[in-house]
């Protein structure tokens, strides 16, 4: 079932961020594998030393490219690096970072919000990379973003959810799709994610530094849809204790003499 | 000769040097596609590359797009 | 990738129990989406107005019938039913029962034991339902079951896994495959049994008892593959702080005058 | 007649009755395919029903597949 | 072992929020109970016909009065408010609270820091109550509050911590002292917030609201203590499997004949 | 409030067990810190250069001395060991111990419940260290046991409970008083199973081989009192949002001009 | 006459009324400790209250500590 | 000479060896308070060390209470 950000829609709900891969080719194999139609990239200094372009790949992929502001710590920095990107590659989207603090890589609320808002009014669809703060998610939304994309927990921690109570808020609340950004360590992660109402997962480190990010490339594939599938299909209640799967009737009285 | 700092070097351009000589010294070949400038944290479009010169002592940012994120 | 249970192979990693379905229709379209090539059945007294044959349903869908002694609660009334089983349904394996508490359907550690020692004598092939105590789980392997099937909680409860540490355990020193048996309420349960080594899954509730059964199916189906590939790609490890996902070199410098 | 318990059901059967009478009293159909019987908490393996008589308050339990697990 | 906050010094590392105890009596026998030295309490509209006056409570029971600024969702607000308790109490300590969302209470970053700077310029001292963003905690303690004051939790909903992980790197950060504030539910979360390294817990109804409030003061009392002194004491570390705590050696060959 | 095992009565609800203690100095200091009523030795080899007697130590801290048989892995060892600390202290009470692994020391699920049969036949008061399985807890129940003492966690691991949900059943359920023994690591463990509704809690590693045994003795002497209290005075429910601890009544309009 | 709101209740106070007057109104005792007064969003500091005239339409806050938090 | 094992060590007692003498050769003084004895993984009260005797080969282990659990 497709979603929709802004004015585009897509069928994978799985976003690929690009950095970590050891080398182009474990990425192409990757992406492919993930069925992934969107992908990040950085804006960085030009290398003439480079080679191959990150650009043909993702466009062989037919992935759409989702420039990120990463590397940023303040609004202003945040809003040039996302023009920069606009006229680099003729997109008005971009993935919004804002980092406070390097060793965390947690985002900075208020230039992270202030970012959004001067961005949104310049007529770009602004993802933005937020903290789990339900709060500032809702501001986010209300400044106009396109999704709120809040984290699991830090970025290449590979820790997961740490706090499923405030995402299941910000899914509760939201009126854009929310979706799970940073954090993922392994596949349970990102079925819960989905099973917890995220539209979709984006993530990078964990296919792309995994032993084989192919392998799960493909695993993250088939754990975003099955966490969709199962929200779709209405898990049963937890219950306190058991309850029989196999008929009470008809048991046979098979003791011999009966006590 | 104009001195001005290209990606973080400090570079001696020609006189009448323009945005449009900083990208070639970058090690951009000509259409420069998927490349983008700022010049002191100013973006500059690619369509005033050629018609914008530098002053003296000016930072030129010509980033493109990599792996990331 | 196929595993062996016995003497038998095979492709699906998720068993599907029956029980819980509000009918057959119902259940062979399950049954169909999830892939399950092997399926549980209980033995109970003939109903002359039941109609429907759950065998012929399980035998159209290609799947390997597997009777269970669900309802007994002593050692000798599970070796009794596996052996009706093996005379009605002419097979040798059976899922071996043996409650302890009919409010939380916990296995009785001592009859559990001797039931399958006495059935592996008898030339079956024991697939024992146990507690996730790795004594227990070591004591019936030794007994020459043939996989040893640990809870994640009790049946019917969608608890999920409720001690990771004693699954963890029972896999590390297992030599006969370890199936989670019974706990799984959602498809992410099912994906972290996979993650931590389990061979497979089975689990009847959190599919019969879905509002959608048939596309439960399909997630579980989805979440056992997301699992099990996730554990064969080798996840990244856990950090404690971030790890930046985009490169540190080639940031430009965008803040003017430079500060 | 013969007095049995067939599936916790007191069952009156004529003299002679065997397990496959009590078989079909339970409401099994020619073959019987699978269902399985025991006698008094014995499995009694299907090619013995016909040679095997029931004696008096003998408590006979024939069992098939169901959904269950 | 006593704990500076600002100017003052205290011996007892739990502060007690005054809301929500069924009278007076009820709150002074708590108050009394839990050995805390000191105390929220609200700024409210005069009501001539309210009976009892809390300050005289709290000043028998030796407590030193901390107006907080509950109610206010804009730092304009929430900076009259503190001026007004100011004026009303003659302290210029504050608990300072601005709130983002009134069905989860959780506070609003951009105004909180806002609020904070300017009542630090105008000489208070601050004790903010914020979210558990390790990111705002420290632009609070930059703004120069006297502590910071993260939740584990929403207020009232008695859930504990939600977010250890942030509470960690919030406390590791933190050059002033870690107040655990709100979501306390019952005795073990205060221990556990102190045996991670707060230097206080603030709580008002998991004593206020529990069936036997004083009972649950002198608990959580004993709770505080008890985690600060484990955390002193130096824990052992957490093993993936046993050791024995009796010894290897000198075990007796009491088996006849040796097997 | 005291609490009956067997015949006896006790204040303290902290069992301390003696083993890992550096020294007979750092173990009277600890004791007395922890205000433990009853403790626990095992029954090793005569050693005549070993010096000090751990007998005088617990006698003069006015300590019941608790034989354990740790170190055995059949019944037939257990029972023999009881019987020897019955002959060389005099006592019939006995910490029943079967080891079924000697990685993780967990219990032996037949044999401990054989021997409990056993001692329990010959007038022992017995105080068997079992899994956290409800079911093998009743059975030990049902075979007279003066106390069952399930583990939070394998001995010495320090990871405190590892299945709440178990030792909820097994509270639930028991008859006689339920003692976690076993996998405490910190004071929070503690507060925590006193919670959960356990009569006492058995340690010895958190505190023996803590940095500042006796710290960490004081520690845990509170957090069992904590737990105890706050379980008495009735905990507030977990409520999935916020409620307001100050009134909303009387608050001011502050804002001018109003909006 | 002089309409002003006091805790969100208008009153109709006599001319002069001063912020001293609207403190009585509001049922607070001669010495008025643990009260603080803001006028139109503003505190009014104790000292101020006899001195400071009130306006029509000026919303008045008489305030005390309460049970919270 | 009788050749027993005293707690894990052979010993060579004089003949007429008893329990007793085993107790004292582990090392355990006169009253031997807190000790108790089992030959061949049978407990020997102490009433009976001084009148039970040792035959060859039998394994004598004297147990006391120390740290532990």
């Amino acid at each position: 079932m497709a979603f929709e950000i802004g004015d585009r829609s897509f069928d994978s709900r799985l976003i690929l961020g690009t950095g970590g891969f050891r080398n182009l080719e474990l990425m192409a194999r990757a992406v492919e594998a993930s069925g992934a139609e969107m992908a990040t990239v950085a804006m960085r200094r030009v290398d003439p030393s480079a080679r191959g372009s990150i650009l043909e790949v993702l466009d062989d992929a037919g992935c759409f490219v989702l420039p990120n502001t990463a590397g940023c710590f303040t609004a202003r920095d945040a809003v040039t690096t996302a023009r920069l990107a606009r006229e680099a590659l003729g997109t008005d989207w971009v993935k919004l970072e804002v980092i406070g603090d390097d060793r965390t890589l947690l985002p900075e609320p208020g230039d992270l919000l202030e970012a959004a808002e001067t961005l949104v009014a310049d007529g770009f669809t602004v993802l933005p990379y937020t903290s789990d703060d339900p709060i500032l998610a809702r501001r986010l939304e209300d400044a106009g973003c396109a999704a709120v994309m809040p984290l699991g927990s830090p970025i290449g921690s590979g820790m997961g959810i740490n706090n499923p109570y405030n995402l299941r808020l910000i899914v509760e609340q939201a009126r854009v799709p929310v979706i799970l950004d940073a954090g993922v360590g392994t596949a349970s992660d990102a079925t819960l994610a989905m099973e917890m109402g995220c539209s979709g997962v984006l993530l990078a480190s964990a296919v792309s530094r995994a032993e084989d990010p192919a392998a799960m490339a493909r695993a993250m594939r088939l754990a975003v849809e099955a966490g969709f599938e199962a929200r779709r299909a209405g898990r049963i209640p937890r219950r306190l204790h058991g309850e029989a799967s196999s008929p009470a009737e008809g048991v046979a009285e098979l003791t011999w003499p009966p006590s | 000769m104009t001195m001005v700092s290209i990606n973080g070097e400090r570079r001696d351009l020609p006189g009448e040097a323009t945005v449009e000589t900083a990208v070639r010294e970058a090690g951009v070949e000509r259409e420069g596609r998927g490349v983008a400038v700022a010049v002191d944290g100013e973006v500059v479009p690619r369509g005033q590359w050629s018609g914008t010169a530098l002053r003296e002592g000016q930072q030129v940012e010509v980033l493109h797009a990599v792996q990331g994120g």
